[in-house]
């Protein structure tokens, strides 16, 4: 069926063409030798139908995963399914595209009623999510080719203070609010832009995007998955998602004997420890503590979104025509700055100020929107991951931690319960 | 165990190793990278003295065999340091993933000898110093969110409020001359512009002429002025042509002479729907444009408004209602739906716009909205609701009053709204509306109604002519060309008339009739819509059926010619555009998304329609693809 | 720490050098202003006023009688020297070049010619040319009528009443001329008040002198990028001939209008490339017995009137 | 027990929910194109010639090349492509060529008549020929992104640095826009 439309597409395409060269009024020179004309080569892109294969590929790593981390338990064949990720969505697809990244495809296409959406780039971004919500992450697990080349080259894994990872693990959601909020206003994909390892798969690419994979490279040798755990906007996603999920991987296969080999093993250090009688809260102090933060996550929320709303005009001049309106108006003697291309092609396109000025202040309304939503948002995570830590759960047993587990099953291979 | 031991210790020194290679591999590429881009090897200035000089000097072998050397040197440079890039980078790949091999083995093999961490940490204080530093951090964020958002300076608020920072650029030295928007624009602007600086002149003739020069007279050099018509006739004149003025363009004619009307739109995706706007009172009346100024009317029991928008970007400039005109029925009169209450158009004459509802009152506005007079005339008795559309010319607003209780056309003073002649009609009630066309010389005022369709004097008002031809319930006015007056009506006939003292129907038709859609005549070719989807051409000399085509929808809205084509909205709100032309042509058939029953209007470059529910300006927008 | 501070001072030196203010030059750039700025000295005329008529698309220009005949897509306009609209007619289709003299106005459509009297009324079309043909300019003598037709490569000679009496390709025998190379649609010719026939044959960027039925009397060709010739591919795409025999010429690409003697030196810039900043259509050209030069700007959609320096 | 289970699912079902909104929301409200897909491409009637695409692209030797529509081409004998200006001789040596890396070949094809063809393995889109073809000629070079290179990243970088926003995302059956197609009325209207 898709064939068939492909060339239903295709035919008009075909008359079109030879329609052109029968639209050709003006004759070429009079050659009397035999020179024929060339006509310019146009070499086609990428079809779409290989872009299925892509979401089929997906589809069957993220199945594999989940299964052999919940039902098979292997490390290795998790394993060989992130090489292979490394190897198909890294080096042959060149880490594009990614579900990272489809974060703010998808963040466009919900916020501008122009932008058109490829439905392979909606379903990068579903299916990992939807898979998340019943088996885990297994997409950080072996199918994110930004994962698989950080988790294959894990060297010594140092450990970090929890508190250190628990303030550190903001900085994704930080990095998620700001990439939804410029993709939701066309300003750039910066998740994209700062991709760190599509310029080592690409062994192509330029300088920012290679320091920064290599410097990221460097940092995974000693703190395991440097990208994933504290950058990774799609991962804090991913987070949330994870914790309701309906199943997940299990450390023990029948019933944990508190020989804590795992935690050595994680080199994530997302293994919960059992509660420790000593450790039992004050049930007392502890309730007034949620209740204290019941209340203090509306305020935090209000402040936000009033601190948002108040930065949208130093977070709307990383779009290109706001900052040139900007720029215009409180250095106007850079008009005649000759080497200065974007100005003048701005001077020369006959456009007024008035009207660059007046379509930054769309833009800049867009921003006004968007930053207090944005603000509202971190309020919100920064309350919740605050109160996260005076909830108790009762746990008996080492266990993986839905949210911050990657399901890569380094753990599996330690557990000595048959 | 000692095998293990050693292998341990083999893997973990080729795991150094290979990660030193790794290292002097990448290092060595990074000093490769920022090499050539310090050098730029391509664009060294000594190529370019070089290339100078040999240009001051093209005759010197010895520089031009320099430049050829340092050239081929340059392009070596380049392209080796591209090949040594892709050649390190596998290198690194190959190291890398020996690497990635060797630590892999190491950690299977060194995996069961660890021993558990002992876990000495206690929980709670890890937690109290988490909590500390989420908030700690959180609000560093937020406050130098603060800070920052207070440093910055809203460099556009500041533009807006004093207005140019940046100096506009000088003018251009040389004079320039503008010779008006090719008469487009109006009266209006013109009168702007020329009462100023006393060049501006429009020319009785219809030419618009300027003097670039003061001093110049504009009549006194006009040797060649084409005239469209002979001196003294009453013809339909340049700011009327550049118009819409009324239902169906200048002088109801059907016909509009704007060009680059647009063909292509769709009204649910919006391409090139430029502006569109929520209608908030119902009205059946037709968009009617000046200048850049478009009035619609609309009303329901509340109360009777007319609408006036910015045709350029849909903004109402402002709306005013028909209240406290005395004489007007406290409780509007029963309509049926779909005729309503507002289904006459308006009408301007670039000074002033005039208003009728159902309820029988009529108004003047001018162009700003003020109200200049308004009457009644006493409430219609019109079983569907008075439809019938105003036309206005020179001193005279001409209204088509036929009601149950008889018939009259009426022509009032528009700057008084003084009667300024009241001729009773032989003639039962109609929906029509009057057209204006020159008959022999003639400036008339064309009716079509049951029985009669009939000529009047636009001075007097004087019956000029008549010829009863019709029947039933009227609604198609008539159309006007090459001296023949059409009219027909459905279950009645089509009829081409030729006027004078004693008419002569010349040919007639009952093949295809219209119930509402008035007709249109353009070169030869005569069209009718009717209510039951047929779309037909005629040869409007003879007769002869040209074309027909059947649509699934009636046609109450009229057609328009305008550049050559028709344009037929079918009450679907499906446009649909045919080449005027013996053969079918057909250019497209855009989509409003909208039921409609009215007529387009047009200017240059845009068509304006009317839906149940909004109002849609329409323009070719260059399709931007970003 | 370390590696992490590397990574925060990447992302930061970036985003801060991607400002419009603050991006690259460019490595590779090629600026041809050392064309684009003409010395003062030899700029002769000075633009003294512009018409323009609205948003109009124009297709060209000629001047006869005292008037100026404006040829837009699709009417016929009259407009005094001095700017002045005079009359306005339409036009079957969209027309290509305009000629007149004092016994009419002759408008080149695509393949026809339509024939107008002073008032701009139709005379008659004549007799249409087959589809290749793409007239480009026309110019009228006496009794015969010349027009360039740039898609065959071809000048055709006619009668005023539009009989087709010849026609030449400019070919010869020997190999050194190769008749008229087109390029690109832009096929000038104009016969002077010697009545001389003079053809641009804009792909050897020479201006031919023929007589009425063809045969080369004499040439010159000047092909430089500097002012003292004409540039790039095909140019002059415009021409005409002021009273004292000289050429009026207008070039495409980096737009300039020049005065070039009958014997083709340099004599004067009318306007310099900086006059036409961001076009890249040659203007048409028309010239007033008194020397006056009217040029048509395509893009700017105005006359501009060049007037002799005093 | 019962509580933890029933609050992660009815976490789960309220995040599914979620997901459907946003998918529905984004399928039916917005353009959704199932057979589609989007590729880069540089309209040569906005290019300027701004030299970013040479430095600007992901790719070391970037993915946009001089592409030459031949239907435009003069042919001419001084082609403002190929030659520096103020060249005397019109030869094909190095003190002749504009192109820095000589990736545009002359070829003689009969007289007066002259070939430029481009070589796109040395073609690094600095658009030197481009302009000077643009400057002085018909404007028959332009540069094209070519697909076989082209990464198609999410986001252009070359479009993010273009000063004349000449880059945007076209569907994938109108992948090139080259001049020279005579459709173009401003092309075949003899001006």
């Amino acid at each position: 069926m898709k064939w068939l439309k492909i060339i239903l597409f295709l035919l008009p395409l075909l008359l079109a063409f030879s329609d052109l060269e029968a639209q050709q009024r003006f004759p070429k020179p009079e050659f009397h030798t035999k020179y024929t004309q060339p006509t310019p080569t146009t070499p086609e892109p990428r079809g779409v139908g290989m872009e299925f294969v892509d979401v089929l590929v997906l589809l069957v790593v993220l199945s594999l995963t989940s299964w052999f981390a919940i039902k098979k338990r292997s490390r290795n064949g998790i394993l060989l399914l992130t090489v292979f990720s490394a190897i198909y969505f890294g080096f042959y697809r060149n880490g594009c595209i990614c579900s990272v990244g489809s974060v703010q495809n998808v963040a466009l296409a919900f916020a501008d009623p122009k932008y058109v959406i490829s439905l392979y780039a909606l379903l990068f971004f579903l299916l990992p999510l939807i898979f998340s919500l019943f088996f885990g992450r297994v997409f950080c697990g072996a199918a994110c080719p930004l994962g698989a080349i950080q988790d294959l080259l894990i060297y010594k894994p140092i450990t970090i203070p929890a508190w250190l990872r628990k303030t550190l693990g903001f900085i994704p959601y930080l990095y998620l609010g700001l990439a939804v909020l410029y993709a939701a206003t066309g300003t750039e994909f910066i998740i994209c832009r700062y991709d760190p390892f599509i310029g080592i798969y690409r062994m192509n690419g330029p300088h920012l995007m290679i320091y920064l994979g290599i410097a990221f490279l460097l940092m995974g040798l000693f703190i395991a998955r440097p990208y994933c755990r504290f950058f990774c906007p799609f991962g804090a996603i991913l987070n949330v998602f994870s914790r309701f999920s309906r199943r997940h991987l299990s450390v023990f296969p029948t019933k944990c004997i508190q020989c804590k080999l795992c935690t050595t093993a994680c080199p994530f250090e997302a293994i919960d420890f059992p509660d420790e009688e000593k450790t039992k809260p004050d049930t007392k102090s502890n309730t007034r503590r949620f209740i204290l933060y019941m209340a203090l996550i509306p305020v935090l929320m209000l402040a936000g979104s009033w601190i948002g709303s108040k930065s949208h005009v130093f977070l709307s001049k990383a779009h290109p025509d706001v900052y040139l309106a900007e720029l215009l108006i409180s250095h106007p003697e850079l008009k005649t700055d000759s080497k200065n291309i974007d100005i003048q092609t701005f001077l020369a396109s006959g456009k007024s100020l008035e009207t660059l000025v007046a379509e930054a202040q769309v833009i800049r309304d867009k921003f006004y929107t968007g930053s207090w939503i944005l603000g509202a948002f971190l309020g919100l995570v920064i309350g919740l991951m605050a109160m996260n830590q005076i909830i108790f759960r009762r746990r008996e047993d080492y266990q993986a931690n839905k949210g911050n587990c990657y399901s890569c099953g380094r753990c599996l291979d330690y557990c000595p319960v048959e | 165990m000692q095998d293990t031991q050693d292998n341990i210790k083999l893997f973990g020194n080729l795991i150094t190793v290979s990660g030193i290679f790794c290292l002097a591999v990448a290092l060595l590429l990074l000093i490769n990278y920022w090499h050539i881009r310090q050098t730029k090897p391509l664009e060294t200035e000594a190529l370019k003295s070089l290339v100078q000089q040999f240009q001051a000097d093209p005759e010197s072998e010895a520089l031009k065999k320099d430049i050829r050397s340092l050239d081929l040197l340059a392009r070596k440079a380049f392209f080796t340091s591209q090949w040594q890039i892709k050649a390190g980078a596998l290198l690194l790949l190959f190291g890398a993933i020996a690497f990635a091999t060797c630590l892999r083995i190491y950690h299977t093999m060194k995996a069961r000898i660890l021993e558990p961490l002992i876990d000495g940490v206690d929980s709670k204080v890890t937690r109290m110093l988490s909590q500390r530093w989420i908030l700690i951090t959180g609000g560093l964020l937020l406050g130098s969110a603060l800070v920052v958002s207070f440093l910055t300076t809203d460099y556009l608020k500041i533009y807006e409020e004093t207005g140019t920072v940046v100096q506009a650029p000088a003018e251009p030295a040389v004079k320039v001359a503008v010779v008006d928007k090719d008469e487009k624009t109006g009266r209006q602007k013109t009168e702007d512009g020329g009462q100023e600086d006393g060049k501006t002149v429009v020319g009785d003739a219809g030419a618009l002429v300027i003097p670039a020069k003061a001093g110049t007279s504009p009549l006194s050099s006009a040797g060649v002025l084409v005239t469209p018509a002979k001196a003294g006739a009453p013809s339909l004149n340049t700011d009327f042509r550049n118009n819409h003025p009324s239902f169906r363009g200048p002088w109801g004619q059907g016909i509009s002479y704007h060009t680059g009307i647009p063909v292509d739109w769709d009204g649910p995706t919006e391409k090139n729907i430029k502006w569109k706007v929520a209608l908030t009172k119902k009205g059946n009346n037709s968009p009617v444009i000046w200048s850049d100024k478009l009035f619609i009317a609309g009303a329901d029991n509340e109360s009777e408004v007319v609408y006036c928008f910015n045709r350029l970007d849909g903004k109402l400039l402002w709306e005013q209602d028909a209240k406290d005109i005395p004489g007007s029925p406290a409780v509007p009169p029963k309509v049926t739906a779909d005729t309503g209450l507002s289904a006459p158009s308006v009408t301007t004459d670039g000074q002033q716009v005039y208003a009728i509802f159902a309820t029988g009152d009529i108004l003047a506005l001018d162009m700003e909205g003020k109200r200049i007079w308004a009457k009644s005339l006493g409430v219609p008795d019109n079983h569907y609701g008075h439809s019938s559309s105003l036309i206005c010319w020179k001193d005279k607003v001409i209204i088509q009053f036929d009601t149950n209780k008889g018939g009259r056309l009426l022509a009032l003073n528009s700057l008084t709204g003084e009667i300024s002649w009241d001729t009773p009609r032989k003639a039962k009630i109609s929906w029509s509306s009057p057209i204006m066309a020159e008959i022999d010389g003639k400036l008339q005022i064309i009716t079509t109604s049951s029985p009669t369709v009939a000529g009047y004097d636009f001075d007097s008002g004087a019956q000029l002519w008549a010829i009863d031809c019709l029947s039933g319930e009227v609604g198609p006015s008539a159309a006007f060309a090459d001296g023949l007056v059409y009219a027909a009506n459905e279950y009645a006939r089509l009829a081409a008339i030729k006027p004078g003292p004693t008419p002569v129907i010349v040919w007639e038709s009952d093949e295809y009739l219209p119930e509402a859609a008035s007709l249109a005549v353009s070169n030869g070719l005569l069209f009718i819509a009717t209510s039951y989807g047929m779309f037909a051409c005629y040869d409007s000399k003879t007769g002869k059926k040209q074309w027909e085509k059947e649509y699934g929808q009636g046609f109450y809205g009229s057609p328009m010619i305008a550049e050559g084509k028709v344009y037929v909205m079918d009450r679907s709100g499906a446009m649909h555009i045919f080449k005027v032309d013996r053969t079918l042509t057909s250019l497209g058939d855009p989509i409003l998304g909208e039921k409609s029953v009215v007529t387009p209007a047009f200017a240059d470059g845009a068509i304006y329609l009317k839906g149940e529910k909004s109002l849609f300006g329409i323009e070719t927008i260059r399709q931007q693809k970003k | 720490m370390v590696l992490a501070a590397v990574i925060v001072v990447l992302i930061v030196t970036d985003v801060m050098n991607s400002r419009p203010d603050k991006r690259p030059d460019n490595p590779y750039e090629y600026t041809v202003d050392q064309f684009t700025s003409v010395d003062t000295a030899l700029v002769k005329y000075t633009e003294t006023i512009d018409f323009t008529f609205g948003d109009l698309d124009l297709r060209g220009i000629a001047f006869a009688n005292n008037r100026l005949y404006l040829v837009e897509d699709n009417y016929l306009m009259v407009v005094s020297p001095e700017g002045e609209k005079l009359a306005k007619s339409e036009l079957p289709e969209s027309p290509g070049c305009v000629t007149a003299s004092s016994d009419g106005i002759y408008i080149g459509f695509r393949n026809y010619i339509g024939q107008y009297d002073p008032d701009g009324r139709l005379v008659k079309n004549w007799e249409p040319l087959n589809d290749t043909t793409v007239l480009t300019s026309l110019a009228v003598t006496d009794s015969t009528l010349f027009a360039a037709d740039a898609g065959n490569r071809r000048v055709l000679r006619y009668k005023t009443n539009g009989i087709l009496s010849g026609s030449f390709t400019g070919k010869r025998d020997s190999a050194d001329l190769h008749g008229f190379i087109i390029p690109s649609p832009y096929f000038d010719l104009a016969v002077n008040s010697d009545g001389e026939l003079w053809v641009v044959n804009t792909g050897k960027h020479a201006f031919e002198n023929y007589t009425f039925d063809g045969q080369l009397r004499g040439f010159w060709e000047n092909a430089a990028m500097t002012i003292d010739g004409f540039s790039g591919c095909c140019n002059p795409a415009h021409m005409a001939v002021l009273p004292d025999g000289s050429f009026v010429t207008a070039e495409k690409g980096m737009v300039r209008i020049k005065i070039h003697k009958a014997s083709g030196e340099v004599l004067a810039v009318v306007a310099p490339p900086e006059e036409f900043k961001g076009e890249t259509y040659a203007p048409d050209l028309a010239v007033s017995p008194s020397g006056d030069i009217y040029a048509l700007d395509y893009e700017r959609k105005m006359i501009r009137v060049f007037q002799l320096k005093k | 027990m019962n509580r933890k289970t029933f609050i992660n699912n009815s976490g789960r079902l309220i995040l599914l929910g979620g997901l459907v909104y946003l998918t529905g929301s984004i399928i039916f409200k917005r353009k959704v194109s199932a057979s589609g897909k989007y590729v880069w491409q540089i309209d040569p009637f906005k290019c300027m010639q701004c030299g970013r695409c040479s430095t600007q692209c992901v790719r070391e030797i970037s993915a946009v090349k001089c592409v030459h529509a031949y239907q435009l081409c003069g042919y001419c004998d001084l082609c403002g492509g190929y030659f520096k200006p103020n060249t005397h001789k019109l030869n094909t040596g190095a003190e002749s060529q504009l192109c820095p890396t000589g990736a545009l070949k002359r070829k003689y094809v009969e007289e007066p008549f002259f070939e430029y063809k481009i070589d796109e393995k040395l073609c690094n889109a600095c658009g030197k020929c481009v302009k000077g073809c643009g400057s002085f000629g018909n404007g028959s070079l332009q540069l094209q992104i070519r697909h076989d290179l082209c990464q198609n990243c999410n986001e252009c970088s070359i479009a993010r640095m273009c000063p004349t926003n000449a880059i945007s995302r076209v569907p994938i059956e109108a992948a090139y826009q080259i001049k020279g197609d005579f459709k173009n009325p401003a092309l075949t209207n003899p001006k």
